[in-house]
């Protein structure tokens, strides 16, 4: 498989704490790639150092053959890789429409606002409403669809089931299937193991700011001592 | 006998940065250099210094400021001091100091009155004298009937109500006033007012840059194109020059000096020019003077001890072509002759800086406070 | 089964009720008419679908947000009208759903603030700094027991955010309250927390009553006592797990396929 | 004569029209306000001394150039939205991370640079700009004379008004905006330009700033000093307003105008404190502000 | 247990016990310095210095401690002053009692501005004070006793408790020590006690403090009130101090300096602002005899400190090499 995203000796910082220690990982074409570890292990900051946000970094990170390193954050989304953070980052002074329809679009490739609103009727239902006075859940949607329209080639997800209610869960689980069907390619960075595994075709186990171990989900059933050792699954 | 520290030390203490600035401002230095180098340059054969300071509008700086030249740096005398705040707490601390201090920068009459000192001399103007200036002598010009525009604050209310008795025993009488809050911007309903009541003069009880834009929205209103007179009570040459003629045109006011007035005035205002690019109004030429006369002192009593000083200063007339038949009251204010005038026509002013003409001449014992009913208690 | 794991030491009484609490935003109401009993010594789960008012409801309860009609009371106490500090004085104490910590405070400081109303050592501006030091016993104790004992020091910005909601849990215990609300305690939170958290919040509630919003079905199963299932705003189902959990509406509007 | 409240209707006109008109500038002002401290949560101290520039460059243009007033308007406005906009993207633009308080307190020290050093170059007093041509004079509306010139202040005023309004309300433009006001960095990693985008805010700000500033140079003394005071009242009709709201800022400066407009007549000591009694007022009420989103 | 757990993430100890130490040899020289000042420096200054600097202090225990950044400071430095000179001078008061009334006005003051004000936060709060206090301006301008800009003159020292002649200077300049260190030993206390540390966590979370049952508004208004009645205790002294009383202390102008002072030498360091105070009055009295327009240079300051120096002073000085290694710490 052709790798869409390579990341090799990535060091990463904030401020004088050294959080990342040499970061390697490779992300092919169409596949969906997950990042598994304890709290506080680095996983959100390789997303957002991948991304471009953290800035105090070194090493190598190559986007299609093309070196990210240099390139400003407002040119990331252009290059084809698009963020949905844990936080969600949802606009509370723009509608949900507004929202949606924020991040501009790199490429023609992305979903029609109809085909989101299919995915998600509780967006369309509070389409005028602004932002914020959604739900968690509901929050976590949109800021999902939000990318989902932008046609980006790499869509990098932190714990996007946080705080979900199950069927959305599911729900969510269905749409990055199909999205991986479209030739999609996803980063993932997840507690819910049991939603990881379902929809992953690879994993990473992360500790101590470095990658620690890197196997398909065929071997998942064999590695299941050392992830409950680890991530206490 | 000669000066004391072998040496006569003079400082200036106004406002060199803020609102006042061109009201006296660092070109009251000026008019200070040129008198001390008018003078000779010394005195008694002693060379005559010259310190300036900007007291920032803050009584406390100036105060400190004061307190330091007296103490550590041999000042004899402080001179100008603009803003009243000032004014009075410099004197009170040259009183307690045992300092000649002179005003020619601000207004208020409390110098020479409640507040007088032995040592204290009040050189060029006071709201008494804009008063009975603008409000008596227009009066006699036909202005009869009078409408204040008046500042909400003491300085207003004293210039308004003054302004108001002279009108009256002058055979005027005022119809009405409305008072504003100080640094207002707009004065169109103020000045909507002043219109509806008819009165013959509004009289514009305020100063600086609200007299400014009073006038300059009158204009603007119609107001004096509609037969209007409009008399500002405290108003000068610099502001006049700021506003430019086509707005102010047709407006009294009272000065203590014009520099256009006759040879004498106009050879100060011309050598003050070149050295600062204007012409002098009654602060510049005011602080010359009273620099200039406190030299003459210091010679008359042989000595810079401040009793001889004051006491001099308080018996030599002043007649310079600042001060016409001047003297010097017992309460410290210096009496001479102040001039109504009117401010010309665009067309009517052959050279830059011509604004006035002279309407009349008040002589200095009805402008002034008689000394003997100033409230000082120096005065028996 | 989960049930029985949990000893309870006093008779289960009502301590917070509301009844027929309605918020209405502009023209959309987002809880409709709910009447919710939480009792002593209970953990009472109120569960539900995204956008469906669990949070609006906690809202409501603590009196962050004032409803639109219905009536709450706390201890026999009518606190429909009440502040919500005096609400949370009076013993009902939430955690918020996004992590609330004093982030420039080290995490003994963290506990110790709220040690200190409990203490009454709040308003002291005369007694010095080292007079709080007599809630340090209490504040070490609290933070060993949820494990942050070798992070006493650290300031809370620095911790992750499953340490931070830990952290959170901690000083909301500190405050002793006789009702906790806790919205999404083990969000984010990594698997070794949620099995602390879990055993944490079984403990406190053999003394207190407990009211939680959770998605983690298998924590709900565990350790709830009751549940309650919201939807758009209204009460779909109570019972206990196994009742609720079987319950065909809350399958479809809720739980999906999945088991816990 | 109909009288209303114990004064003729024909004078109560005219001072509402003239309430109006004063709440022209106050609505100009503090929707600069409004944008600027919107998008970049900064509260600009600098307003009236952007406002003072913008009547001075077009008395500097008329002095140097001899540029007339109507092109002044968009000249001026260029010239120090440029200005502001060179500032924000040397300097302002540090402080973005940090607490907004430093944003008030380097606008604080910059307007004081800026007017400080106008008032050593131009002293204080005021220097006159006159009316163009095509305004000048009046007309009489039967129940006050109004000079044209003050017509026109209103009606060019709510103009800028509205289409302020619209970019920022319903445009795509707009959308960034409101939304880089929230998570910068995360607009960004949307792939938007931020930093371009708040200079530019900023810019927009300085302009309709001076716009107000070359509308108002007829009117008043054009002097280092015309900001100083009408920057605090201004700031006062924002909190009334509510400071998210760009509608509520315009809204609540016609509305406060004329309410001076009005104490002026009824109770003229008290015209320049009434828009701070508004404001504790409405405080008390509604601490968010008429028009405020966040309470 | 060990005091320095090391984490990844970032290391604050407890303040060590050198710190302690080198503040009280500091504290120590510093005192001893202001004991014998008179000797060296001209007292009158060294008065309005202390003044200057008391006021700056508590205005630090608002925006340093509770980050409420109040624009209306002036009011409560120039009314207590006008209090205090009016009952002296025209009741005939003692100065102790005038202070204290000027105090207590100043607190009064402070609890009508901060009971509007403290109802919005950060910069709407900055606004509101500011805006508030300019009434209060116009008021001092037009109130009667105020003596309108020529300001309440010739304020009598008089005798402190009846026996101490204030009008000697090296009397009075001990008084005004003696007034300082008392205001800066309870802003200390008031800082470092149980009420400041919650404070300190309203500061930090507002909504946190609410839900662990603290009424936010009441703690901030008391700050408020406190700050207010520091500065109002500075502010009659300095009537006194000046034997005047006038409109420039109630400006906003005013407010805006003490804001320069405590950023100058380091917001939420107890002793920054007194270099702060020091140095804008050491520069105000210099440019008043130098060719530099005032306005301009303070402005400059001020851009400066915001842009560079941002910790001031004391700040940058606890965060150098060598105040790091004299045990200081600083949160920015
Ligand atoms: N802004 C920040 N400043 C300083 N340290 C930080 C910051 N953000 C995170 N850290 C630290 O960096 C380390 C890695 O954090 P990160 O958020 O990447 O962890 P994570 O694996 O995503 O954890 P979680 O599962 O809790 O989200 C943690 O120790 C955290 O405390
Ligand atoms: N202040 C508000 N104004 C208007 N609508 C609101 C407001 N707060 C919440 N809502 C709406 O009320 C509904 C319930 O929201 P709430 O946050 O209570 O949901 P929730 O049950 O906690 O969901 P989740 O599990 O996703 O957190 C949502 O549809 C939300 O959009
Ligand atoms: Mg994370
Ligand atoms: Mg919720």
């Amino acid at each position: 498989m052709k790798p869409l995203l390579q990341v090799s000796g990535l060091n990463a910082w904030y401020g004088e704490s050294h959080v990342l220690h040499g970061v390697d990982m490779t992300v092919g074409e169409g596949e969906m790639v997950t990042i598994l570890g304890r709290n506080g292990v680095g996983k959100t900051t390789t997303l957002r150092t991948i991304m471009g946000i953290v800035r105090e970094r070194k090493g190598q990170i190559l986007f299609d053959g093309r070196d990210m390193m240099d390139v400003p954050l407002h040119r990331t989304a252009h290059a084809g890789i698009g963020f949905v953070p844990e936080e969600r980052g949802i606009f509370a002074t723009l509608t949900v429409e507004e929202n949606l329809m924020l991040p501009p679009v790199v490429a023609g490739t992305g979903m029609g606002l109809d085909e989101i609103y299919e995915l998600f009727p509780n967006l369309l239902e509070r389409r005028t409403s602004p932002g914020t006075k959604l739900s968690g859940g509901e929050q976590q949607m949109l800021a999902i669809a939000r990318i989902l329209r932008t046609g980006v080639r790499l869509l990098v997800l932190d714990e996007p089931t946080e705080g979900l209610a199950p069927v959305i869960v599911q729900r969510i689980g269905e749409v990055l299937t199909k999205l991986k069907e479209r030739g999609m390619t996803v980063l993932l960075v997840e507690q819910n193991f049991r939603f990881a595994s379902r929809v992953a075709d690879r994993f990473y186990l992360m500790e101590h700011g470095q990658m620690m171990a890197d196997f398909p989900v065929g071997e998942l059933p064999e590695r299941m001592d050392m992830l409950h050792k680890v991530l206490g699954v | 006998q000669s000066a004391s520290d072998g040496k006569v030390k003079i400082g200036i203490l106004n406002d060199q940065s803020g609102v006042y600035a061109d009201f006296g401002g660092k070109s009251s230095v000026e008019a200070a250099k040129m008198a001390i180098e008018d003078f000779g340059g010394k005195v008694l054969d002693v060379p005559v210094e010259l310190v300036d300071a900007d007291h920032q509008n803050k009584p406390d700086i100036a105060s400190n400021i004061a307190r330091q030249w007296y103490d550590t740096e041999q000042v004899d005398a402080i001179m100008e001091l603009t803003t009243s705040s000032v004014a009075l707490a410099v004197q009170a601390l040259s009183k307690e100091k045992k300092k000649i201090n002179m005003v020619t920068g601000a207004a208020t009459t409390d110098l020479t009155g409640k507040q007088c000192s032995p040592y204290g001399f009040h050189w060029a103007y006071d709201t008494h004298a804009l008063a009975v200036g603008t409000g008596g002598a227009l009066v006699k010009q036909g202005g009869d009937s009078w409408f204040f525009l008046t500042a909400d604050y003491a300085f207003g209310y004293s210039l308004e109500e003054q302004t108001g008795t002279f009108v009256k025993s002058a055979g005027g009488n005022v119809v009405g006033a409305v008072r504003h809050p100080l640094a207002t911007n707009d004065f169109s309903s103020f000045l909507l007012q002043a219109q509806s009541s008819g009165a013959k003069v509004i009289g514009l009880a305020n100063a600086g840059l609200d007299t400014a834009n009073a006038i300059k929205q009158a204009a603007e209103f119609g107001i004096t194109a509609g037969g209007q007179n409009l008399a500002a009570l405290l108003f000068t040459l610099a502001e006049v020059h700021g506003l430019g003629v086509e707005a102010a045109q047709g407006l009294t006011l009272t000065e203590g000096y014009y520099w256009n007035l006759d040879d004498q005035s106009r050879e100060f205002g011309k050598r003050f020019f070149e050295r600062t690019g204007k012409m002098p109004n009654m602060v510049h030429a005011g602080t010359y003077s009273s620099v200039m006369q406190y030299l003459k002192a210091i010679e008359k009593a042989g000595t810079d001890e401040t009793e001889a000083v004051a006491k001099a200063l308080h018996e030599m007339p002043v007649d310079d072509f600042f001060a016409r038949n001047g003297k010097v009251g017992a309460n410290g204010r210096m009496i001479h002759d102040m001039y109504l005038l009117q401010v010309k026509k665009p067309g009517e002013s052959d050279e830059p800086w011509d604004y006035f003409n002279v309407l009349s001449t008040i002589p200095g014992d009805e402008a002034y406070i008689d000394p003997a009913k100033s409230g000082c208690e120096l005065v028996k | 089964m989960a049930i029985t794991a949990v000893q309870t030491h006093e008779e289960p009484r009502v301590v917070l009720s509301a009844r027929g609490l309605t918020k209405v935003f502009g023209a959309f109401a987002a809880v409709k008419d709910v009447d919710l009993d939480v009792h002593h010594a209970r953990v009472h789960a109120l569960i539900g679908p995204n956008g469906a008012g669990k949070t609006t409801v906690f809202n409501l309860l603590t009196k962050f947000l004032q409803p639109s009609a219905g009536t709450i009371s706390l201890l026999g106490t009518d606190i429909t009208n009440t502040a919500p500090d005096k609400v949370a004085r009076m013993g009902l104490v939430r955690s918020f759903q996004i992590s609330a910590v004093f982030p420039h405070l080290t995490v003994l400081d963290n506990v110790r603030v709220a040690l200190q109303r409990p203490n009454n050592l709040a308003t002291q501006f005369w007694l010095p700094m080292s007079s709080l030091d007599r809630l340090n016993r209490r504040a070490e104790e609290l933070l060993a027991a949820v494990g942050l004992a070798d992070a006493r020091n650290t300031v809370a910005a620095d911790l992750s955010y499953g340490r931070k909601r830990v952290l959170e849990i901690a000083t909301t215990l500190a405050l002793d309250p006789k009702v906790l609300l806790l919205d999404e305690p083990m969000a984010g939170m990594g698997q070794e927390d949620i099995g602390t958290v879990s055993s944490i919040i079984r403990n406190v509630a053999k003394e207190r009553a407990v009211l939680m919003v959770e998605h983690n079905l298998s924590v709900v199963a565990d350790i709830c006592h009751h549940v309650t299932v919201l939807q758009r705003g209204e009460i779909l189902a109570e019972g206990d797990y196994a009742t609720v959990s079987q319950d065909p509406r809350v399958r479809t509007a809720y739980m999906g396929t999945e088991e816990a | 004569m109909t009288m209303i409240f114990g004064i003729p209707i024909q004078a109560f006109l005219g001072q509402l029209l003239i309430g109006l008109i004063n709440g022209s500038f106050y609505a100009l002002l503090s929707l600069g306000l409004a944008v600027i401290f919107g998008l970049l949560r900064v509260i600009n101290f600098a307003h009236g001394a952007q406002y003072m520039l913008g009547a001075f460059v077009a008395l500097l243009l008329l002095q140097y150039f001899g540029i007339n007033y109507w092109v002044a308007l968009f000249v001026a406005p260029i010239i120090v939205g440029v200005v502001g906009a060179a500032i924000e993207r040397t300097m302002l633009s540090r402080l973005y991370k940090l607490d907004h308080l430093y944003g008030l307190l380097f606008t604080f020290g910059l307007a004081l640079t800026i007017e400080g050093t106008f008032r050593y170059l131009y002293g204080a007093a005021g220097q006159p700009y006159s009316v163009p041509a095509a305004l000048a004079g009046g007309t009489n509306l039967g129940f006050m004379f109004l000079p044209i010139y003050r017509g026109w202040v209103v009606v060019i005023s709510l103009v800028a008004c509205i289409a302020t309004w619209l970019l920022i309300e319903k445009t795509k433009l707009g959308s960034y905006l409101r939304a880089a006001t929230e998570n910068p960095v995360l607009v960004q990693a949307f792939g938007v330009n931020v930093p371009l985008l708040l200079t530019f805010t900023y810019g927009l700000g300085a302009a309709l700033a001076a716009f107000a500033g070359v509308l108002a140079a007829p009117i008043y003394q054009v002097s280092p000093l015309m900001g100083t005071n009408i920057i605090i009242v201004v700031f006062a009709v924002v909190v009334v307003g509510g400071m998210g709201s760009i509608m509520g800022a315009i809204i609540t400066g016609y509305m406060l105008g004329i309410a001076e407009g009005l104490t002026k007549v009824f109770y003229p000591e008290a015209s320049n404190i009434v828009i701070f009694v508004i404001m504790a007022i409405v405080l008390l009420i509604r601490p968010a502000g008429l028009f405020g989103r966040d309470a | 247990m060990s005091h320095t757990t090391h984490t990844t993430t970032g290391i604050r100890n407890e303040r060590a016990p050198v710190a302690s130490f080198t503040y009280a040899a500091f504290l120590l020289a510093g005192l001893a310095f202001l004991l014998v000042a008179p000797i060296f420096f001209y007292p009158i200054f060294l008065m309005k210095l202390l003044c200057f600097a008391l006021f700056a202090c508590a205005f630090n225990l608002l925006l340093g401690y509770t980050g409420l950044l109040s624009f209306g400071h002036a009011t409560f430095f120039g009314g207590a002053a006008y209090f205090t000179a009016h009952a002296v001078k025209e009741w005939g008061w003692t100065p102790e009692l005038g202070v204290l009334l000027g105090v207590a006005g100043a607190a009064v003051l402070g609890l009508v501005m901060g009971f509007v004000a403290i109802r919005r936060q950060g910069i709407y709060f900055a606004m509101i004070t500011l805006a508030l206090s300019q009434m209060f301006f116009f008021f001092c301008l037009q109130a009667e006793f105020t003596r309108g800009e020529d300001g309440i003159q010739q304020v009598p020292r008089g005798h402190l408790f009846g026996f101490i002649d204030l009008n000697v200077a090296t009397n009075m300049y001990y008084f005004v020590l003696a007034v300082f260190i008392i205001g800066l030993a309870v802003i200390w206390r008031f800082v470092n006690s149980p009420f400041g540390m919650i404070l300190k966590s309203i500061r930090e979370n507002e909504a946190r403090a609410t839900s662990l049952g603290y009424s936010v508004a009441h703690y901030k208004l008391g700050a408020f009130v406190m700050s207010a009645a520091l500065a109002g205790l500075a502010g009659g002294v300095k009537s006194l101090v000046f034997q005047f009383a006038t409109l420039t202390d109630v400006t906003w102008q005013m407010s805006g300096e003490v804001i320069l002072m405590t950023l100058l030498g380091g917001i939420g360091t107890l002793i920054g602002p007194i270099f702060g105070a020091g140095l804008v009055v050491t520069l105000q009295n210099y440019l008043a005899t130098s060719d530099f327009p005032v306005t301009i240079i303070t402005g400059v300051v001020f851009m400066v400190c915001v842009l560079v120096f941002r910790r001031g002073i004391i700040g940058e000085f606890y965060a150098s090499r060598l105040g790091r290694r004299l045990g200081f710490e600083h949160r920015q």
